[in-house]
């Protein structure tokens, strides 16, 4: 028996996989955006306002399905502070410190960006529209898109720095996690805006193909280094159907097929962009309840 | 600091009463399963079935046997948290609820524990589980309390057939040694030593005498710490994060060019750069 | 024993360290065959057989001991002429004949036959007549001393005990071995040879055992054949040997000592019996006092008894109250009473700590408490005994209602160990004393609260009585309460019995000065001495003085006898008889195996233990003929109890059911006897008849495979103890049969499949553990399985379960009525 | 000292030559976990401490009691005792159970003839009414002599059984307060 089957699951279940879901949209939009401004024109303005409204939601809801999922919720600040010293608690090789800090930086950033973008519209003073803006806003920008990177990949490199069964029998989840956080992203994006048709859209459509190219890429490399031993009892059952189905073929195929032809018309962009989220979705589901199955 | 403590567990002597579970659970005011109403496991005489946040020793029974006896061993082991010199708890444990003890052992304090889980992922022997009363995570503490009192672990002391042994780590090794040499020369060939030297996480400050392989008694062959993943796995994130900034990057250029073309054909909105 | 009593494994893993090897003779391969270096099944119930193999073995390769058998045993004794030998009789000695009425027996044995051949003729009955007209008792005694018996110290003698034994075992060969027990002959020869390389001089050989051996209809006799082996081997006395009985309760050896038992008083005295020649305390005393040996004291230790029952009102004139001491009139052992209370002749009952309503052939307890007009239970829980009128599977049944159950029942809630101070004795002899910790909860009393304060109701309710009747009871000396003044003051409760008050009692003292008595040796026979237990005589020798309290252990370099730790019962001995630790001259037999030798310097006996012999006694002192008591032994005569001082290969008194072990088969038998056909059973075998207590035949096909029951390390008995502990019931948590996996697969029956196990006498359902520790075995050409089964379960508590007794029968053994759980008939199935 | 020493150095040496910047960095990072002292609380730091014996086999294991304001908060072996040495049983580690637990009875529990239900009942009345049944059985059945003439002074219609686990005291006073009542039917666990 591979010697990580001789551990125990910490039974992170549904908390966790909403959690990883949506924490890799908001930083996948979040990343998005800040790629938007600081790359893009200000026609791309609208769609990176966009990634900040889902951003900083994103970043409460995960910072509360955190805090759900601990045994001691009222505890959750020991993760940040140490309890008998209150001193910082960080640990740079911990995943999970460095995310608890990762998340409070994207949380920070996403909501100086939330501001900027409501500050934009006018529905706050107009002068704080500079966090999204000039020299601040790039800062933000940068710092809130690294950690908006960081927020969809650090997740997956939580798992395989652990003994588990499938998570650490690989080290290419965090980037299958980042690169799926980048699509879904990009595909919450499309949804919300699926009237228009701008070219940062088309740019958004064009990037989250690329983007499932990648992760299909990424998903095989993935399951190829894990190896058969680890493979047949995690895999070789529901959840593998349910892999192979649910992201492969509805989450990643299908919208690229979709993407070369848009046979639905107008619903073409957004069937895609909610195959897309599913197939995101249940990507965190296998990954996390197959191995907590073992 | 004090001298490194542990337990050297000489399987090859365990009888599998089970004092040292419940010797355990006296001593450290731990409950019974479902307040002791539970099923027959039908996996031997063990019920306890694993190690968790309120089995914190737990004995696993081996049947081997071959159809016609000709060979028949009933092995039995006393498992408990290994203590490890590089513990992957420890390592990963977010809030520093898992510390280092002045004895060289591993321990979850309890008031600091906030019941992330991260531990029971990262421990290799599958040692760590939420106790259900405290809703922390719990394991063996080689009883501190103890052992700062000059005590010796509730199991250990219990052990009617010193298949528990505690005492400092360098004499351990060497009645150990004593012992395994003692059993080759007897002809038990299989006997074999687990996490006595530093091959082993850097030292296991529980460690044992087994009489067949590893993986026979439940034990990775080759426990890891799970630190072994951060960098390539992180490696491999930035690069993709990189990668798909330029993805995108590529995509506003050829998106820019676009329009510029666009332009230069007609009359478009002018842009600037962002 | 690593199975059931791992803390005294802890001694055999630690002589294994040092290259000691263990045996393990089994029908299932337990948690102790798992430790040993060799196992060795064998079908249940046929010990005697194996047993018996190696004694033929011992003798035929002449691997016995030769000095320690020729001097230290009765080898060279010459038995009477008229003698016959199972060999002689197809099965049967000399001397049975037709029970009597009441006795549940078929055949009795008179043992006349059995007797040692004496150098002059000898008239039992007339020097009995001539005792009765002496003095004192000691002249009594005197004349009861029989001439010496004839010897043949070359053992060559057709009719030496020697040659007895070796052509009544003459038929136990390997081969015999392998077709009744089913043991394979090389497995046997190797614990053969096993056996003689690690015994003699340099070495000795123990035998550890526990209901294995006695819950047979056989179960005295099993224990005799291990006797009889140790004695050849020369492992008796000595460090080492011996054969160690893993008693199961705390102080099973101290309720035997100081018997809750029917059949006996203090210190292993007889209880006075209206079927034999008890009729007057002289009577008494010349029926039980064996006069040369250290019981020709008995009358001292019978008088001080008396004494310590009836106090200043025991007096020579009314022969110390001996006719209002109760005589016993028949069998009133633990099945005998149950049938007895199945009859409806039993009205009111105690149960104190056990559990009988799980206990053999239980559901036919269970029916018989509800012929009880009332019952006291006290115990911790709430155990099946007080709850069978309206939870036991009768009433869930509907057979009883509680409507229609008379009975009154109390339960009264028990104080545990750490909230009395008293005493235990383990299975070494060795009395220790516990403190009190902590107030018991509630209404929680000790157990000798209940009984002191029930003692005192009853004084009061017959203090008016002028009934000769309630004479005795009105003499019962019953000062137990505090003196004044010295009640503890850190307890709520009240109305404890001063425990020190009952030791003074239990060790004695002198009745004119009340001065405590240093040992037995202080005992008189003129009522000058009160002492309720002679064997537990010293253990308070003075004020302040209470040995059971000590806790002064041996330094780790020293002989680990441990004499400041606690008091073994008689005079601190360790080791009985251990006069055999050292050879007939007095040096040791080797320097590893000293433990006391004679100090020819100091003129007395020295070494690690107290000596068990007169200290002042030399080797070379003879037998002074005529003399009673040790004067009749000489200096080489370790067995002082004995009534020639020499250990017993052939038992010529004492023993119900024969003087040499005989196999015979279980009462419920898959085979025949093979040894031999005429006589399946132990002829004297006891059977309480009942409708419900019915036996399988021989080979029923109806009930083919073998049962034996058995504990779990994580179990106590009926459960009582455990059952109702998390911390216990979650280790084994259900009742579970063992089934090999050739019957499982047999049957079609998979691991944790409910399972339904039928004897002639009651079905029970309980989960299967498939596992290859069990194995059929061939016996007599034809496979037989074996299935075992632990017992400790019931319906109450938080583990619960059928109860396994249900199957059992009520069947004895005919000299202590002793059961037969270890080897029933059953059938198995898969359920539903 | 010095085993420690080599210990945390080939910690430092071995992470090194594990050859990955990462394995060398966190067994760094291992090692550099500072060895905390934390002070605990012994529960049986100010417990009174009493020897005791195991109530369950007949090994007669040394346990020793502690107690703190008049609660057992703790049993375990006596590491002095010549007999276990501290070691202990399953059931010799769950004595505390014994004691402290909630399915103990703690008050006496009644049924009447014919009953349903058990009462909760007072122990004075309870013991009161004991007395008066084992006075009426007894002097109903109590035989003095047998017809064959024999003089027995016993009943045999009332049992006592147990003994085994209780206190040898405990034995002494209950045979001898029955067969100063003439109840023979004395018997406990040694047979059975």
């Amino acid at each position: 028996m591979p010697d990580s089957f001789f551990t125990h699951a910490p039974e992170w279940r549904w908390w966790i996989v909403f959690y990883f879901f949506i924490g890799g949209i908001a930083g996948g939009a979040f990343a998005l955006a800040a790629l938007l401004r600081l790359f893009g024109q200000p026609g791309d303005r609208p769609i990176s306002r966009l990634g900040y409204y889902i951003a900083f939601p994103g970043s409460i809801i995960s910072g509360i399905l955190l805090i759900l999922d601990l045994k001691r919720p009222e505890r959750f600040w020991h993760m940040l502070i140490q309890s008998e010293t209150f001193r910082p608690a960080f640990k740079w090789w911990s995943p999970i410190s460095v995310g608890s800090w990762g998340l409070l930086a994207f949380g920070f950033f996403s909501f100086l960006a939330f501001v900027g973008a409501l500050a934009e519209i006018g529905w706050l003073p107009r002068g704080l529209s500079g966090l999204i803006q000039g020299r601040l806003g790039v800062a933000v920008n940068v710092l809130g898109g690294l950690s908006g990177f960081f927020l969809a990949g650090y997740t997956g490199v939580l798992l395989s720095t652990t003994n588990r069964p499938l998570w650490s029998d690989t080290v290419w989840l965090g980037l299958l996690f980042l690169v799926s956080g980048f699509s879904t992203g990009a595909a919450l994006l499309l949804l919300l805006s699926w009237r228009s048709n701008t070219p940062t859209i088309r740019w958004l459509k064009e990037l989250d193909t690329w983007t499932l190219m990648l992760e299909l890429v990424v998903l095989v490399i993935l399951l190829a280094s894990v190896g058969m031993a680890v493979l047949r009892p995690v895999l070789f059952n529901a959840w593998g159907v349910l892999l192979l189905v649910g992201v492969v073929l509805v989450g990643i195929l299908v919208p690229i097929a979709l993407h070369f032809r848009p046979v639905l018309g107008r619903l073409t962009v957004p069937s895609a962009a909610v195959l897309v989220l599913v197939g995101g979705f249940i990507l965190r589901v296998v990954m996390l309840l197959s191995s907590e199955a073992v | 600091m004090a001298e490194p403590m542990g337990f050297f567990t000489d399987t090859s002597v365990c009888i599998g009463c089970k004092a040292c579970e419940v010797a355990c659970k006296a001593w450290n005011q731990l409950p019974a399963r479902n307040g002791g109403k539970v099923q027959l496991s039908g996996i031997s005489y063990d019920n306890t079935v694993e190690l968790n946040g309120i089995q914190w020793r737990h004995v696993k029974f081996i049947e081997d046997f071959t159809p016609d006896r000709s060979t028949e061993r009933w092995l039995m082991m006393s498992d408990v948290c290994k203590h490890c010199v590089q513990a992957a708890c420890l390592e990963v444990c977010p809030t520093g609820a898992i510390i280092r003890t002045e004895f060289d052992t591993v321990v979850i304090q309890q008031n600091v524990c906030n019941g992330c889980r991260s531990c029971i992922a990262a421990c290799p022997f599958g040692v760590i589980e939420i106790n259900p009363e405290t809703n922390t995570a719990m394991k063996c503490t080689l009883c501190y309390d103890r052992l700062q009192a000059g005590m010796v672990p509730a199991c250990a002391q219990a052990c009617p057939t010193q298949s528990i042994q505690f005492g400092p780590i360098s004499e351990l090794r060497q009645r150990a040694q004593q012992r395994l040499e003692q059993l080759h020369a007897a002809g038990v060939m299989q006997a074999r030593l687990y996490g006595h030297d530093e091959s082993i996480l850097g030292g296991l400050n529980a460690f044992y005498l087994l009489l067949d392989e590893p993986g026979k008694y439940g034990l990775p062959a080759n426990p890891q710490l799970p630190s072994r993943n951060l960098a390539p796995s992180a490696a491999l994130s930035a690069a993709g994060a990189v990668a798909l900034g330029l993805l995108g990057l590529v995509g506003l250029r050829k998106q820019r060019m676009d329009r510029l073309a666009a332009e230069e054909r007609g009359q478009g909105e002018g842009s600037h750069a962002g | 024993m690593a199975e059931n009593h791992p803390v005294a494994y802890r001694y055999v893993a630690e002589a294994k360290r040092r290259g000691s090897k263990l045996i393990s003779i089994d029908p299932r391969y337990t948690r102790s065959s798992a430790m040993a270096d060799l196992y060795v099944p064998l079908r249940s119930g046929t010990d005697i057989a194996f047993l018996g193999g190696l004694i033929r073995y011992m003798i035929e390769n002449e691997k016995y001991f030769k000095d320690y058998v020729v001097n230290y045993t009765n080898a060279a004794t010459i038995i009477r002429d008229d003698f016959q030998d199972t060999e002689d009789l197809e099965g049967v000695f000399s001397g049975l004949k037709e029970a009597p009425q009441g006795t549940f027996q078929k055949y009795v044995y008179d043992n006349a036959t059995w007797q040692y051949k004496r150098t002059a003729a000898w008239d039992a009955a007339k020097a009995r007549e001539e005792a009765m007209k002496a003095a004192t008792f000691a002249e009594m005694i005197q004349k009861m001393v029989p001439p010496p018996a004839e010897k043949d110290p070359t053992l060559q003698h057709p009719r030496t005990v020697f040659q007895i034994v070796r052509r009544h075992f003459s038929r136990y060969t390997p081969e015999m071995v392998e077709q009744i027990c089913g043991t394979p002959k090389e497995l046997f020869l190797r614990v053969a040879e096993m056996l003689a390389e690690n015994s003699g001089p340099e070495k000795t050989m123990t035998f550890v055992y526990a209901m294995g051996w006695t819950q047979h209809t056989y179960g005295v006799q099993n224990i005799g054949a291990a006797a009889l082996l140790q004695l050849l081997l020369g492992n008796m006395g000595r460090p080492g040997g011996g054969i160690l009985a893993l008693r199961g309760h705390a102080t099973i050896q101290g309720s035997t000592d100081i018997p809750t038992l029917h059949h006996s008083i203090q210190g292993y005295m007889a209880h006075p019996d209206a079927r034999r020649k008890h009729d007057t305390l002289r009577d008494y005393i010349l029926t039980e006092t064996r006069p040369t040996s250290y019981w020709a004291n008995l009358p001292k230790f019978m008088v001080s008894y008396l004494k310590s029952m009836y106090g200043d009102a025991a007096k020579p004139e009314n022969d110390f109250g001996y006719d209002w001491h109760p005589k016993i009139a028949g069998d009133y052992s633990f099945m005998a009473s149950f049938h007895a209370m199945a009859l409806g002749e039993i009205k009111g009952a105690f149960f104190f700590g056990q559990n009988p309503a799980t206990s053999i052939h239980a559901s036919l307890i269970r029916r018989a408490l509800a012929n009880l007009d009332w019952m006291v239970v006290k115990d911790n829980f709430e155990i099946e005994t007080a709850a069978f009128w309206y939870k036991s599977p009768e009433v869930q049944s509907g057979e009883l209602k509680p409507e229609q159950i008379k009975t009154e029942v109390f339960l009264f809630p028990s104080a545990q160990v750490a909230e009395i101070e008293g005493t235990f004795t383990n299975t070494a002899r060795l009395i220790q004393f516990h403190e009190k910790a902590a107030d018991p909860p509630g209404d929680c009393r000790s157990d000798a609260w209940f009984t002191h304060q029930l003692a005192l109701r009853l004084k009061k309710l017959y203090a008016d009585s002028t009934l000769p009747r309630d004479e005795g009871f009105k003499n019962l000396t019953w000062d137990y309460d505090y003196a004044p003044g010295t009640y503890p003051t850190n307890t709520r409760i009240q109305g404890e019995p001063d425990v020190m008050k009952i030791w003074r009692e239990v060790n004695g003292f002198k009745t004119e000065t009340g001065e405590l008595l240093k040992g037995f040796g202080e005992l008189k026979d003129d009522g000058s001495t009160t002492c309720a237990s002679w064997i537990y005589c010293g253990a308070y020798p003075e004020e302040g003085r209470f040995l059971p309290a000590n806790h002064t252990p041996d330094p780790d370099d020293k002989p680990g006898t441990h004499l400041g730790w606690g008091f073994a019962w008689p005079a601190n001995r360790r080791i009985l008889y251990n006069r055999a630790s050292a050879d007939p001259n007095g040096n040791p037999w080797s320097e590893r195996k000293k433990l006391i030798w004679w100090d020819a310097g100091q003129k007395k006996w020295v070494g690690y233990d107290v000596p068990d012999f007169p200290a002042t006694k030399a080797p070379d002192t003879p037998a002074k003929p005529g003399a009673t008591g040790l004067d009749a032994h000489d200096g080489k005569s370790p067995f002082i109890m004995i009534a020639d001082g020499k250990g017993w290969l052939f038992v010529p008194v004492g023993l119900q059911d024969g003087p040499l072990p005989t196999h015979y088969e279980p009462m419920e038998s898959p085979v025949p006897n093979l040894l031999y056909p005429k006589w399946q059973n132990n002829p004297i075998a006891k059977v309480y008849e009942h409708e419900r207590n019915q036996l399988a035949t021989i080979g029923d096909p109806q009930f083919p495979i073998v049962l034996t029951t058995y504990r779990l390390t994580e179990h106590h008995l009926a459960g009582g103890m455990s059952r109702w502990l998390p911390w216990l019931a979650e280790l084994q948590p259900e009742l579970f049969v063992e089934i090999s996996p050739e019957l499982a697969a047999e049957k079609g029956i998979k691991n944790l499949d409910m399972v339904r196990i039928t004897s002639k006498r009651g079905t029970i359902v309980a989960k299967a553990l498939v596992t290859p520790r069990l194995r059929p075995l061939t016996v007599a050409g034809k496979t037989v399985h074996q299935i075992g089964m632990p017992w400790h379960w019931g319906f109450m508590g938080i583990s619960v379960g059928d109860v396994v007794n249900d199957l059992g029968a009520w069947v004895a053994d005919p000299n202590v009525q002793i059961h037969e759980m270890k080897a029933l008939l059953v059938n198995v199935e898969k359920a539903q | 000292m010095a085993i420690t020493v080599s210990r945390r150095r080939f910690l430092k040496v071995g992470g090194a030559a594990a050859g990955t910047a990462a394995g060398a960095l966190l067994g760094l990072g291992v090692d550099l976990q500072p060895k905390q002292v934390r002070a605990q609380q012994l529960r049986i730091k100010d417990a009174q401490v009493y020897p005791s014996v195991c109530p369950y086999c007949a090994v007669g294991c040394g346990t020793l009691v502690h107690v703190v304001n008049g609660q057992i908060v703790n049993i375990e072996g006596n590491p002095k005792s010549p007999v276990n040495k501290g070691n202990l049983c399953p059931k010799g580690a769950a004595i505390y159970q014994l004691h402290v637990n909630p399915n103990r009875l703690t008050k006496v529990l009644y049924r009447k003839p014919y009953g349903t239900r058990w009462e909760v009942v007072d122990l004075e009345w309870a013991m009161d009414r004991v007395a008066e049944l084992v006075k009426k059985t007894r002097d109903e059945t109590f035989v003095e002599t047998l017809p064959n003439g024999k003089r027995v002074m016993h009943t045999t219609a009332i049992f006592s059984l147990g003994g085994a686990t209780i206190d040898n005291e405990w034995n002494h006073i209950q045979q001898k307060l029955m067969r100063g009542l003439g109840i023979v039917r004395i018997e406990n666990q040694a047979r059975i």
